[in-house]
């Protein structure tokens, strides 16, 4: 529909997105840096840390940002990530 | 593909005897030209037996004395001088016919749009220019030739263009008639905005729940085939013949689709949702609306994780059982064959946030007419209750401001938008009904409750206390915090200046022509009028037909209406296209082109010009041949046909050469001869006449279908006849409605340009207009350029060009 | 976030071998992931699962997946399933192995299977060369590519593996790079609900052998380039299935119902059975 | 009810067939194999027998493809077999190693005919015993047996089984054209005679088991696929679990010794010959195959010339029956081999018959010895 959008959405009916909770295995982890690349919300960045396989694992950035496509436990060759919902607080 | 009606009438050869008929038109052209000297004028002609002036020619007892004349006094041609012929032409060949003379024999001498109205204020000069016209007229007549119109078979399918209610009724009415109907929509749903507005006027149902039964008709019937997320992309072909491409836009989500939405449930993405003008939310898998139609869901593949072609989420997959989520699909291109197209594209409405001094897009409480339509509506995002924005609470006060983008040249459009007085009353009520306590200003220009029924609303709404307030607010300022809104302005009954608070301000915005309209005019060669609705081929007595055959309109695309009016057209337009395709058969006009073989030197330029592919070149004996029905009748081929092997029925090079001459008999020096075609340039000229533009009366129109008709040796001819400057007028460039006839004007006179400067002449004696149906003042303008002209050209000139152009006289 | 917990897919693996001995980004570890998440997915009986593999790097998977498996001799995966599929017809019998042991040593005992349409799901890890001896041209290897045996570049046309597959008669075949996960685990749950001989060529990173030698320097270079060419084209010709540099066409080339080996044998064997009463 | 698997009864039938009921007798389900010269009648035989009783008969691409799906079938649970000749039979070395690396039950049988390569299709040989013992790479034990008729083709296929299921590894059934063509009198003996052995299951949990555990007899349990065990198999060395130790001097030595040992230190239970007139021989005539038959009538008329002539027929040929061959030539002046190649098994014969002189009578490409060629050779040396 082409006329502009000005106001942003009001209903209460939308449910708010889980909270992700992000694992990572570091030592699992051999740097390949899929996760990072194909994030679709660029959740991930390379860390500074060694690990115990003498590469860089990921780290988080920002874990609300992520929306547990778990794509990068999908493309991730070493089983070093996986993605989880935050168990919720109370809040729910 | 089609056939010539048996028998041919045998050219007539016997003497030619015309008779001649002046209109006054009661006092429309009689007002300012002497009928009578004219008739008089016209009795002294070649050929013409007899020669007369009536009130009224196109009422009955005018028609029965031509029908009379031409048994009795033997005519063979008639001429009559009255109206354009774009209005009557077809009245008078019925007479003619109707007296067993071929219609083709019937010619017509237009003074009124192009002479008495134009030139109210010089009878003299308008009598003159009258005399010339329907001499031109007789001189035509004398060379016109009986001819017989080919028939083509009409497909007998529809295709209607838009998914509003307009659109939806016209499907219906033509699939219940037993026509196939192609029901395109460019949306994922059909429904259009009536599927979007709360409460319709003047009865206050439920919109949906009218609208969609009506719906879900459509999406059931088996006659209609839906291709919504789909434009049209391609037309080809004319009146009972069209070939269309639609491009269909993938939903990723296939007919399995069982609109269980356990989809949206997981789906990650959460957007505006534009069903909601973004004040409720979706998903990146969603239906607009809970009664779409097709219910099949769709993704937005513009949000989607998934739109570089790799899935990185499959939520929605995963959810969907029935499998029918299918990132696979892609834009497919359906052919279609169909006889008629309604156009049903609807309008779109005026973005409010130009007009900075009511804060629409700064003040979150100033919403528009089709915000306030989906916040009040039981389905919409507040789920019908009315909450201004800031606070999510109901307003104390709702304060209406009427024609937000209508009536006016500065802020917005010029015309009235129809529906938004009659919209506000509505909304006004509606607010009364569910919140008595909240008070509702209405600010407006005046009223328009024209409608059956509308006046009632109109006082009802006065009786609930709501509070009308003649004259819009100069100016909205926001209370920073409340977020009150202050309404400044004068009220021009009581002359004084009010300051009102109110809650919440709803913008009554109008409704203007689609952005894309100008894409659907160039696909299907539609007209538009000045303020960019499509253009009907006539006002009164063909409101729902385009020019171009085939073609109807239904709804807002035609101009601003409201529900009742867009379904009655629509169903007018479905009635329109099923007169032809109960027809089976369409008549094309015997304007085709007629070749001598024995000419052809089988250069084969005609084939390159042709726009519709209509004349085959046989290689072998070097001969072309032409498809009739194909032919489009622009005669741009007869134009281009260097060894007159070809010429155009009706408009044959003999005929147009005649009227060259009988323009140019007399004080050529001080005329402007002008070749306007049928469809833009001439209907302009016949706009500023009926919008009764006054211009100098030193023209004279010589009308041709298209423009590219005209031959450069009718140009060259005129010159060498002494006239003083010559104007071609057609249709803009990728408006011509040959498809692209006029690009051959345009080679053609640049032509005659290059050769006037070679040989010395002053270029500017020959101008060449683009003009469309709504540009009567441009025409006129025109007219008034060519008068300083004509006024500037030395007697030598003349001579000179007479001198230049003379082998033109060796004529044909 | 947390750290040092249990990936939900390690009760699908042998934990005393992980981490497995790929390279960074070897797209061995996606192929073995995508084949767990489906039987994670199918939520497969895995007494009844046996994972079957020949040499190479990818001939290892069979020793991760937590099954009853066999890493067989070269190129033999196939023949050494058919035995193990018709002498147990219960049995899900998977190869997954590489294009050099399927195609080169193996390709015989392939296009046989394929033909018989015995019921063996294959998956092959396409990475155009052989990984484990060192990065020797094999069947796969593209015109021009640069091996350690084709040091001036490959004048060997290579297999097109989905063609071969079809035209061999294999029921179903697909072909996705480790970069489509998704579909490819899709197209594994399809394959192990399927009869008959099914074939996925996975095309797969070797980004420290193969992809360093041709001007890919990183594992991400490589995906990067499946994600730029990669065209999904389902049930296109498989003979136009280009793998070229500008254009990779995936997608599933053929899904027919086709009666299995097995199937067919075991009819037979019942039909002489009741033949035998008769006399 | 199907058709019968066991035909008890006296049958005539050549060896190929009899070699066939023997497999389907021992309980034989699965046959794979390739066509060749002179075996062919064994798959022609199984195709049109296995499927009357629900066994799996298969005809492969090739000889590497058919040891690969009997390998794969004896995981599966069933025993199975295939069946060559020499071509096919190196062919087959490749996947020979891979059932002796992995411990898998099978049979493998081979009629021997004129080598090397393509060779004399439809003439006998002995040219392949040495190939039965070092034909794959790698050090190994291996068992192979040699009919000389008919009726043995029928029960030392049956025995083949039951060594192979016994010692976990592939079993060589190594006849030769004459017995696989030769027509003779076969007596299908009852059931209750038949000795049928089945692997040994695991005693342990299937958390438990360890594939390549051996017991104190060094051969170790063996689970099938689809019995829930989860365990893995490879070509590689591997540990008791099963799995890849290749960088393990002392997993490769272990694995490798115990592979050899489970057959040697078991001899003496798996070897079988035959002894005629060896008491006092001082001729000793050592044979195996189609030419025990014409050494045994060679030795008879010996002594009906006088000459003390014996005949050890060897029945076993790998492992090598050393001992018994020792003690049957220490007191003997002279030792006879009579071989179908150029002298294969002589060369055993001599390692262990130090004190006499041994020789061999090689004989190639036609018919096999006849008594009379053998009888001059005893008279040679008396």
């Amino acid at each position: 529909m082409p006329e502009r959008i000005t106001h942003s959405p009001i209903d209460s009916k939308q449910a708010k997105p889980k909270k992700a909770e992000i694992h990572l295995i570091k030592d699992q982890c051999k740097g390949c840096g899929y996760c990072i690349r194909f994030c679709p919300k660029k959740v991930l960045e390379e860390s500074q840390e060694i690990n115990a396989r003498g590469v860089r694992p990921p780290k988080i950035v920002d874990e609300s940002k992520c929306i547990i496509c778990s794509f990068c436990t999908a493309v991730c060759p070493d089983f070093a990530i996986f993605v989880t919902e935050k168990p919720c607080e109370g809040g729910c | 593909m089609s056939e010539k009606k048996e028998p041919t009438p045998k050219p007539t050869n016997d003497e030619v005897r015309i008779g001649v008929y002046v209109c006054h038109c009661g006092l429309n052209i009689a007002g300012s030209v002497d009928c009578a000297e004219v008739a008089k004028f016209a009795a002294t002609l070649p050929n013409v037996v007899l020669s007369k002036d009536n009130r009224y020619t196109c009422s009955d007892q005018g028609q029965d004395i031509i029908k009379k004349d031409i048994k009795e006094q033997k005519l063979n041609r008639v001429v009559v001088a009255s109206c354009s012929p774009r209005l009557h032409e077809p009245t008078f060949r019925k007479t003619c016919e109707d007296a067993g003379l071929n219609k083709y024999l019937f010619e017509m001498a237009n003074i009124r749009e192009q002479c008495s109205w134009v030139h109210l204020y010089d009878r003299k000069g308008g009598t003159e220019k009258a005399k010339d016209l329907v001499k031109v007229a007789v001189a035509k007549a004398a060379l016109l030739q009986p001819a017989e119109e080919i028939e083509v078979p009409i497909t007998r399918k529809t295709l209607v263009i838009g998914g509003g209610v307009a659109g939806i009724q016209a499907a219906l009415d033509l699939a219940e008639t037993g026509y196939r109907v192609y029901l395109v929509e460019k949306e994922p749903s059909i429904g259009g905005m009536m599927a979007r507005i709360d409460k319709t006027f003047p009865t206050m149902d439920c919109s949906i729940c009218i609208l969609a039964p009506k719906m879900s008709d459509a999406g059931h019937n088996s006659d209609i085939e839906l291709l919504t997320n789909s434009e049209v992309s391609e037309v080809k072909g004319y009146i009972g013949n069209f070939r269309v491409k639609v491009l269909k836009k993938p939903r990723y989500v296939t007919k399995d689709c069982s609109a269980c939405g356990e989809c949206t449930k997981v789906c990650p993405i959460v957007a505006p949702n534009e069903f909601d003008v973004g004040l409720a939310a979706r998903h990146g898998i969603y239906t607009p609306f809970a009664q779409a139609v097709p219910s099949t869901y769709i993704i937005d593949m513009n949000l989607c994780l998934n739109k570089d072609g790799v899935i990185v989420c499959d939520k929605c997959m995963k959810a969907c059982e029935r499998q029918a989520v299918n990132f696979e699909m892609t834009s497919e291109t359906v052919e279609l064959e169909v006889g008629t197209i309604v156009v049903a594209t609807g309008a779109d409405v005026f973005d409010p946030s130009t007009l900075p001094s009511y804060g629409y897009g700064k003040y979150p409480n100033v919403i528009t007419s089709l915000e306030f339509e989906r916040l009040i509506n039981a389905g919409g995002p507040s789920g019908g209750r009315l909450l201004r924005l800031t606070d999510l609470q109901i307003p104390k006060r709702v304060a209406f401001v009427q024609c937000v983008g209508s009536r006016s040249d500065r802020n917005g459009r010029l015309y009235c938008s129809n529906v938004c007085c009659m919209n506000t009353i509505k909304d006004s009520l509606l607010i009364k009904e569910h919140w008595p306590e909240t008070e509702v200003y209405v600010f407006y220009v005046d009223i328009r409750a024209y409608g059956k029924g509308f006046e009632d609303l109109y006082k009802r709404a006065r009786k609930e206390g709501v509070k009308f307030i003649r004259g819009l607010p100069a100016e909205i300022v926001e209370d920073k915090k409340t977020r009150d809104l202050l309404l400044i302005g004068e009220n021009t009954l009581q002359k004084e200046i009010y300051k009102i608070k109110a809650g919440m301000v709803v913008l009554s915005i109008g409704l203007e022509p689609r952005k894309d309209a100008e894409m659907i005019q160039r696909l299907l060669t539609l007209s538009r009028t000045q303020d960019g609705f499509f253009m009907e081929a006539h006002p009164k007595l063909r409101p729902v037909d385009a020019a171009t055959g085939g073609i109807f309109f239904a709804g807002c695309a035609e101009g601003p209406k409201d529900i009742k009016d867009s379904v009655t057209q629509a169903s007018a337009a479905a009635a329109r296209a099923g007169i032809l395709m109960a027809k089976g058969k369409v008549t094309v006009e015997a304007i085709t082109p007629i070749y001598s073989p024995d000419k052809c030197k089988g250069c084969g330029l005609c084939v390159k010009v042709c726009p519709y592919n209509a004349i085959t070149f046989d290689k072998a004996s070097k001969k072309i041949s032409v498809i009739e029905a194909a032919c489009g009748g622009c005669g741009t081929c007869a134009a281009e046909c260097p060894f007159d092997a070809l010429t155009q029925s009706h408009f044959t090079d003999d005929q147009l050469e005649a009227q060259v001459d009988a323009v140019t008999e007399q004080d050529a020096d001080k005329k402007t001869v002008a070749f306007c075609c049928n469809w833009c340039s001439y209907a302009g000229a016949d706009f500023a006449g009926v919008s009764r533009m006054q211009y100098p009366p030193n023209v004279r129109i010589i009308r041709t279908m298209c423009s590219g008709r005209v031959t450069p040796k009718f140009v060259e001819r005129a010159f060498a006849k002494g006239a003083a400057a010559v104007l071609v007028a057609g249709c803009h460039l990728g408006d011509c409605h040959y498809i692209n006839a006029n690009y051959q004007t345009l080679k053609r006179v640049e032509k005659l340009w290059k050769k006037m400067e070679q040989s010395g002449l002053d270029k500017n004696r020959l101008q060449l207009l683009w003009a469309s149906a709504a540009e009567g003042e441009k025409f006129a303008n025109k007219i008034r350029e060519m008068q300083t002209i004509v006024d500037g050209v030395k007697s030598e000139e003349i001579e000179k060009a007479k001198k230049v152009f003379e082998k033109a006289l060796g004529g044909s | 976030m947390v750290e040092e917990v249990m990936h939900p897919f390690m009760k699908y693996l042998r934990s005393e071998m992980i981490p497995h001995i790929w390279c960074p980004g070897c797209g061995n570890g996606i192929v073995l992931n995508c084949f767990v998440h489906a039987l994670d997915e199918l939520q497969k009986d895995l007494d009844k699962l046996v994972v079957v593999s020949g040499i190479g790097c990818i001939g290892r998977t069979a020793g991760y997946v937590n099954a009853d498996s066999f890493h067989t001799t070269h190129g033999r995966a196939v023949a050494f399933g058919t035995g193990v599929k018709l002498a147990n017809p219960e049995l899900e019998v998977v190869v997954i192995s590489g294009d050099g042991d399927l195609f080169a040593i193996g390709g015989n005992h392939f296009i046989h299977a394929a033909r018989r349409n015995i019921g063996l799901k294959v998956i092959c890890a396409n990475n155009f060369n052989y990984g484990m001896t060192g990065g020797q041209q094999g069947p796969t290897t593209p015109l021009e590519a640069f091996t350690t045996t084709t040091p001036y570049g490959n004048i060997e046309h290579p297999f097109n593996l989905v063609h071969l597959a079809a035209a061999s008669g294999a029921a179903y075949v697909a072909r996705w790079t480790t970069l489509h996960v998704r579909r490819l685990t899709m197209s594994i749950k399809k394959m192990l609900q399927k009869e008959g001989f099914c074939f996925i060529e996975v095309i797969s990173p070797c980004p420290e052998i193969f992809a360093r030698r041709n001007k890919m320097r990183t594992p991400l270079e490589v995906m990067e380039w499946y994600k730029r060419a990669s065209v999904v084209e389902n049930f296109s010709d498989p003979s136009k299935a280009e793998i070229s540099p500008q254009r990779l066409v995936v997608g599933e080339f053929v899904d027919v119902e086709k009666v299995s080996y097995e199937k067919l044998l075991h009819e037979k064997i019942s039909q002489i059975n009741e033949k035998a009463v008769n006399w | 009810m199907s058709k019968k698997a066991l035909l008890t009864g006296a049958y005539f039938m050549n060896g190929d067939i009899a070699c066939a009921e023997g497999a389907i007798a021992a309980g034989c389900r699965f046959f794979a194999g390739y066509p060749i010269t002179p075996a062919t009648e064994i798959a022609e035989h199984l195709s049109e027998r296995m499927p009357e009783f629900g066994g799996i008969y298969i005809q492969m691409e090739d000889e590497i493809a058919s040891i690969a799906a009997v390998i794969g079938a004896s995981y599966a649970g069933l025993k199975a077999m295939t069946a060559t000749s020499g071509p096919g039979f190196s062919l087959m070395q490749e996947n020979i190693g891979l059932a002796v690396m992995t411990e898998t039950p099978c049979v493998i049988v081979d009629i021997m005919r004129g080598g090397p390569s393509t060779g004399q299709p439809t003439l006998p040989g002995q040219q392949d015993v040495m190939q039965a013992k070092w034909g794959s790479h790698g050090d190994y034990g291996i068992i192979a047996l040699a009919p000389s008729s008919v009726q043995e083709m029928f029960d030392l296929t049956v025995e083949a089984f039951a060594l192979s299921e016994i010692y976990r590894l592939p079993v060589l059934l190594m006849g030769d054209e004459v017995v696989g063509h030769m027509w003779e009198k076969v007596v299908i003996p009852p059931a209750a005679q038949i000795k049928i052995v089945n692997r040994k299951k695991p005693h342990q949990t299937p958390d438990k088991y360890a594939p390549f555990m051996p017991d104190d007899d060094l051969v170790p349990p063996m689970a099938c696929f689809g019995e829930g065990y989860h365990f893995h198999a490879t070509g590689l060395t591997h540990n008791e679990q099963g799995l890849p130790k290749t960088q393990s001097s002392e997993v490769q030595s272990k694995l490798v010794r115990r592979l050899c040992d489970k057959i040697n230190m078991n001899a003496d239970k798996i070897i079988r010959y035959e002894e005629v007139l060896l008491g006092d021989a001082d001729v000793v005539v050592v044979a195996y195959g189609i030419v025990a038959r014409a050494a045994l009538s060679a030795v008879r008329k010996a002594r009906e010339a006088g000459i003390k002539a014996g005949l050890l027929r060897l029945v076993t040929l790998w492992p090598f029956p050393e001992s018994r061959v020792a003690r049957a030539t220490e007191h003997a002046k002279a030792v006879v081999v009579p071989e179908m190649n150029c002298g294969q098994m002589v060369r055993e014969v001599e390692r262990v018959a130090k004190t006499v002189p041994v020789s061999s009578l090689s004989k190639l490409g036609e018919d096999p010895h006849t008594p009379k060629e053998i009888l001059e050779v005893i008279k040679r040396c008396a």
